[in-house]
């Protein structure tokens, strides 16, 4: 797919409003992704971040407002047409194929570039091999990346749930992504692994990719993000640097208040 | 977290068990003495074709067809029909049969593939029924239970004999396997097993996951057409037990003896399913029993089934087994449910 | 032990032994009988299987023909046209057996006649009525009479009555739906109108509205075709709904499982059998039958499996056919019995009025198209199947 | 004309409830387990077969038989449970290889009750009248009346187990959500045990009244269950209530389609309006419950 590449930011949401029945999940929210920024995303439980990654990536369309990436309008365009526009994304809880090895997971990331259909697929073999060999040497590659080379050839349920991680976004990397969308990747990881995945993401970030990070760990937004939005009840309280952010008194009465309650559950 | 070491990627499965299960098929009639055995060996490539379509439907894509049995026999009276009744050559009536079962499976999966597991098995089970259903009475055109007769393949005026026609199973029963064989070792082999696995990460990769499900769905049913109109030219009748239960009780048994999910399930189950009733009619009343219980052996202690034994051992070999790993693991496929 | 011994050849023949028969040696005496001795035809298979060892077990017990024993070997085709053809196959090449009996139902038994004549052994069905299994027959014939004798035997006797209005109700399982389509086919001709044809579910615990349109049709005789179990129930709704007419229902009727469900409902329904209750020699067999195997009703399949039987140790003591046999060629010898069975064929046996042979005769293979059939009537609240007098049928 | 119509809606209720019963039972199971039983008509087989020796060949009183008929359901149906579901849900098997899995069990009931019945359909004596009752100018029987008062009487029963019990509140917690039960210290493989049981007792149960009007035949369990297949569909798997009630809707449309409509294409004329009922609403008629919570 040809993507006129604008100079315009690369994500945009304007006013996006979400409603599930009487419930409104997500309220005219707006924010933007330049290029090569890092974006965070956080907020207390039930504070809409989960529904607004659910609209970036296209799992449903909102009830209302718009969304544009590359300057395209990308509002309801459905899910399985983001990854060939450059939007990439990972999984909260890990999605991986239990039926494939590790390399063929993190081969499934290029399957857009191979030919659709059958016939196509038969017709045009040269090539589709040379397709085949170049994205299983792309795949080691990134495997390599995050380290897990060695273990290309075992089924997934043989990685500890760090690992699993690393390879849903080696997946991810995979078809070449503009934006790398992050669904609470250090959910449920160790400290080692939370400060390896910290150094991955940073030397992604080094190398210019855009990121949009949703995650409940302040810390690690903190240290990873260039800016980041806060919302609480559906609604966008603030959108800033980290420093900015963390100076905001709306932030620190809602974030404050609300994760003491977090705990005690 | 640059890796300098350079690590070779795991080697793709090749061809040669292909070459070789079909090496084997040519080289039977040989081997063979008798023409009965000649037509067990029909029967089971028959079954192997039927099951392929079966397994990359469901063993492969995770979407269930239990109207497969009705594509099998709609394939054998469409042989049949085009031949007597239109006056098709044989080569044109192929043809028009498949493009019937095609155009068939497609009709039937736009809506229903909407459905979900258990509906989508009973919505399927449910269009097996309405085949059987009219097969069985519309007489004037079906020919009702004693069914239709098909006319025998000729060559040059000839009839052709039971190896010959033999061999036409055999190339059928051989492009089915290279094309099953294709698709699982090919990309779109990957998605099929992406959408089985997980189908919402399937489509944020990319993949138009309606499309493949329709797409093997005309495949599976396609090939059950094959498998009908080998039938046809095997027994030379078809009557509507074609699509009656214990033929889906046989496709079913042939994937899980065989293996699901698994490059040679299909053809390894046909050979049990077609030879067991031979032998077990040594056991006379017991033979039920006894069928039924091996299919619970198989699904419970192997649930790879045969072809699983031998394809899966790479795996089991390099398991490493750690109790944390397990656990997360576990973790993980629970929430994924 | 036996099985072992099969199971055992079984083997030996699938792992592609050859099989190489010394041309001098003298054929062995086999017999196929592949039928349905499970699933929902399994009585005529199981029925007719008792009788034919009834007639052959003393046969081979006084020394067997030329002092060979005729050996039967049973598959069960489970009424799966798919299995009985590679039954078939393998009595015409594994078993080297001389001659195949059994197919009972139609689906059955046309997979076997394709078996028969691709292998040219020669087919002897039972009770398969399917009308086109002997047309153009050269290695198949058949013992029972065609579903189209069954419907115009009905069709010549309500004629004769003067009867002109019909109402058909069937089961929609195949026997019940092409049953009735015969039916149709047989009474058109005749002149005689079908004022409603109505089909029902076997699992339906509840047949009203089919009757009530049968009843609204208001025809002057019933003509039913079910499975034992839902004929009773038919049979019941008719007669709570204060229907009269006179009710036929071919082959069912006779059968003991729907007379004690009918009970009292039964009483009176008319039934064209093959079977003559009346004759003597055919009364002693089914006593001799019900000694051995236990209490029968009067069936059509028990007198075929005799019948088969007995033209069976006639064509092997055939003088032809031995000759064949002796000097061990087998398809020599499947052809002779194909030419004595029309030869010796015409013989008088339990089926039929007395004194009506079959017709094995070239063109025919089968029983005769006239004279075959008798009306008999069920009596006694169940208990009896007694003559029917058939001019009741014109009220 | 209303006489007509009175009663094709009668036939349409006997037959409904016949279907509803089967329907509820595979949905009781399925609401616990998300697992069609195939096995669920060798049920009712087993019950009018083993009516048939309870009552013929031991000539026991049938109140006797009836409870016989019940344990030798809930024997079987433990077997199922320990035999088939158990090893499979702990292999973690897919829900429709478990299917498969209680299809092989179908076989070995089967088979089973082959060796030890026979081939031949068996007459088991009506346990009430089968007399003719009038009912204004309707007339049935009580045997056949007495299928629509049990099909109520189970409706009923499982109504209130699962709404008015505490047991009831876990079996549906079980349904909604395994881990989410666990929590809350429910073992959901007692809670399926328990569905297995109920539902084989009911199909049992209900096999011993069917008996006496279909016939008892070893092979008579599949062709039962198709129709209750359909009704749950039709219906909604995940309620058994929505099943039940897709039973009646199947009665009622075979007897209006064979009353005022062609009887002979009346079977594949409902399995197509089945299918475009599913084209429509893919979880059943009254299936919301279930597609909510996708």
């Amino acid at each position: 797919m040809t993507v006129e590449r604008n100079s315009g930011p690369l994500l945009r949401l304007e006013n996006v409003v979400q409603k599930f029945g009487g419930l409104v999940a997500v309220n005219n929210v707006s924010f933007e992704i330049r290029k090569g920024e890092v974006k965070g995303l956080i907020g207390p439980n039930g504070a809409g971040k989960s529904t607004t990654f659910d609209l970036v990536t296209g799992v449903r369309p909102p009830t209302s407002g718009e969304i544009h990436f590359n300057g395209i309008r990308v509002t309801r365009q459905p899910a399985h047409t983001r990854s060939p526009m450059g939007m990439a994304r990972t999984f909260q809880i890990v999605r991986l194929f239990r039926g494939l090895s590790v390399l063929e997971n993190v081969q499934m990331g290029m399957h857009p570039a191979f030919p659709d259909g059958l016939l196509p697929s038969i017709l045009r073999s040269a090539e589709r091999r040379r397709q085949e060999a170049e994205s299983r040497k792309r795949a080691m590659k990134l495997l390599d990346f995050v380290g897990l080379a060695d273990r290309a050839g075992e089924r997934i349920e043989t990685l500890t749930l760090g690992q699993l991680r690393l390879v849903d976004i080696a997946r991810a990397l995979a078809s070449g992504p503009d934006l790398l969308m992050l669904d609470e990747p250090a959910a449920g990881l160790n400290d080692a692994e939370t400060r390896n995945l910290a150094e991955m993401l940073a030397l992604l970030k080094k190398r210019g990719m855009s990121m949009l990070l949703v995650e409940h760990d302040i810390d690690f937004i903190m240290s990873a993000c260039d800016t980041v939005v806060v919302m609480d009840h559906g609604t966008k309280i603030a959108d800033g640097t980290p420093a900015e952010v963390s100076r905001n008194r709306e932030v620190i009465a809602a974030y404050i208040g609300r994760r003491a309650a977090d705990v005690t559950v | 977290m640059a890796h300098s070491r350079h690590i070779e990627a795991p080697r793709a499965p090749t061809l040669l068990p292909v070459a070789v299960f079909i090496a084997l098929g040519a080289l039977l009639p040989l081997l063979l003495s008798s023409g009965f055995h000649v037509r067990l060996a029909m029967l089971i490539w028959i079954y192997a074709i039927l099951c392929m379509g079966f397994n990359l439907l469901y063993g492969f894509t995770g979407q269930i067809s239990l109207g497969l049995p009705a594509f099998y026999a709609i394939g054998a009276y469409g042989f049949g029909m085009l031949q007597t009744m239109l006056g098709f050559p044989p080569l044109l009536a192929f043809a028009g049969t498949l493009a019937i079962v095609a155009l068939l499976s497609l009709l039937i999966g736009l809506p229903l593939l909407r459905l979900r597991t258990h509906y989508l098995a009973m919505a399927t089970l449910a269009f097996m029924l309405i085949q059987n259903g009219v097969a069985n009475r519309w007489i004037g055109f079906t020919g009702g239970q004693s069914g239709i007769a098909v006319p025998p393949l000729e060559w040059a005026g000839e009839t052709l004999g039971r190896t010959e026609i033999y061999y036409v199973v055999l190339v059928m029963a051989s492009l089915t396997l290279l094309l099953h064989d294709f698709l699982i070792r090919s990309h779109i082999g990957r998605a099929m097993q992406a959408i089985r696995d997980d189908e919402t990460a399937a489509q944020a990769l990319g993949i138009r996951v309606t499309r493949y499900k329709l797409r093997i769905l005309v495949v599976s049913g396609v090939l059950a057409g094959v498998a009908g109109v080998c039938f046809g030219i095997t027994s030379l009748r078809v009557d509507p037990s074609l699509s009656e239960f214990h033929v889906l009780v046989s496709v079913l048994t042939i994937v899980v003896m065989g293996g699901l999910g698994t490059r040679f399930g299909p053809i390894v189950g046909s050979v049990i399913v077609v030879l067991l009733p031979q032998f077990l009619t040594s056991f006379g009343a017991f033979e039920t029993v006894i069928y039924g219980v091996f299919i619970l052996v198989f699904l419970l202690f192997m649930p790879h089934g045969l072809s699983g034994l031998f394809e899966r051992r790479r795996w089991s070999l390099r398991r490493r087994s750690s109790p944390q790993a397990d656990a997360q693991a576990r973790e993980m496929r629970r929430s994924a449910e | 032990m036996p099985k072992m011994k099969r199971s055992a050849a079984g083997l030996a023949a699938i792992l592609a032994m050859t099989a190489g028969v010394a041309a001098a040696e003298p054929l062995d005496l086999v017999v196929c009988a592949v039928d349905d001795r499970s699933g929902s035809a399994a009585d005529t298979g199981i029925e007719s299987l008792n009788a034919l060892h009834m007639v052959l077990d003393p046969v081979n017990a006084a020394g067997g023909i030329n002092g060979q024993d005729i050996r039967i070997v049973e598959y069960d085709s489970k009424t799966d046209p798919q299995l009985a053809a590679n039954f078939g196959t393998r009595c015409a090449e594994d078993d080297n057996a001389l001659l195949i009996i059994g197919g009972s139902p139609s689906a059955v038994a046309n997979s076997l006649v394709t078996v028969a004549n691709q292998n040219k052994i020669p087919l002897w069905i039972l009770a398969a009525a399917s009308p086109e299994l002997t047309d153009d027959a050269q290695y198949q014939f058949r013992f029972g009479p065609k579903v189209t004798q069954d419907s115009i035997a009905v069709a010549d006797a309500l004629a004769a009555q003067g009867i002109k209005k019909v109402g058909i109700i069937n089961n929609s399982v195949p026997f019940g739906i092409s049953g009735a389509a015969s039916a149709i086919e047989a009474l058109e001709p005749k002149g005689i109108e079908i004022t409603t044809q109505q089909t029902y579910d076997v699992a339906a615990t509840d047949v009203s509205p089919q009757i009530i349109n049968l009843m609204q049709s208001e025809p002057e005789v019933v003509l039913v075709y079910p499975y034992p179990a839902d004929g009773a129930r038919v049979i019941r709704t008719i007669r709570q709904m204060g229907m009269t007419q006179p009710v036929i229902m071919p082959r069912v009727g006779a059968m003991k499982a729907f007379r004690e469900l009918a009970a009292d409902a039964g009483n009176g329904v008319m039934i064209p059998s093959s079977v003559d209750p009346s004759r003597e020699d055919v009364e002693k067999f089914f006593d001799e039958y019900a000694e051995k195997f236990g209490e029968l009703a009067l069936s059509p399949s028990p007198a075929q499996g005799h019948d088969a039987g007995m033209l069976l140790t006639q064509v092997l003591k055939d003088a032809a056919v031995q000759e064949k046999i002796q000097a061990g060629d087998l398809q020599g010898a499947r052809d002779a019995i194909v030419e004595a069975t029309g030869r010796l064929g015409n013989f008088n046996g339990l089926q039929g009025q007395k004194d009506v042979a079959y017709n094995f005769a070239a063109g025919h293979h089968g029983p005769p198209d006239t004279g075959f059939f008798v009306f008999i009537e069920v009596a006694g609240n169940g208990k009896e199947l007694v003559g029917a007098d058939i001019s009741k049928l014109a009220k | 004309m209303l006489m007509t119509l009175s009663y094709l809606l009668l036939a349409g209720l006997t037959n409904g409830s016949v279907y509803g019963l089967i329907a509820l039972s595979l949905s009781v199971i399925y609401s616990a387990s998300r697992v069609i039983n195939f096995a669920q008509g060798e049920f009712v087989m087993l019950g009018a077969m083993s009516a048939v020796l309870f009552l013929v060949t031991l000539a026991l009183p049938w109140p006797v038989a009836l409870v016989a008929v019940i344990v030798v359901s809930v024997v079987v149906a433990l077997g199922l449970d320990h035999g088939i579901y158990r090893p499979l849900v702990r292999r973690k098997a897919e829900p429709l290889t478990i299917m498969i899995g209680t299809l092989a069990g179908a076989i070995v009931i089967y088979g089973s009750a082959f060796l030890i019945w026979g081939p031949e359909p068996r007459f088991v004596p009506p346990v009430l009248s089968l007399a003719p009752i009038r009912l204004g100018f309707l007339i049935s029987n009580a045997q056949q009346l007495s299928l629509i008062v049990l099909f109520f009487g189970f409706l009923a029963l499982t109504w209130f187990i699962l709404y008015r019990t505490r047991f009831g509140l876990s079996v549906r917690a079980t349904g909604v959500d395994p881990k989410v039960a666990l929590l809350m210290g429910i073992r959901s493989e007692r809670i399926v045990q328990f569905t297995f049981i109920y539902s084989a007792a009911m199909s049992g149960i209900a096999g011993m009244m069917i008996g006496p009007l279909l016939g008892a035949h070893v092979s008579m369990g599949i062709l039962i269950t198709v129709k209750g297949f359909m009704a749950a569909i039709l219906g909604g798997l995940g309620s058994p209530f929505a099943a039940a009630a897709g039973g009646l809707a199947i009665g009622m449309l075979e007897a209006l389609m064979a009353g005022y409509g062609t009887s002979l294409y009346a079977e594949p004329a409902i399995f197509v309006l089945i299918l475009m009922v599913l084209i429509v609403r893919p979880y059943g008629l009254l299936g919301d419950y279930e597609a909510e919570r996708r």
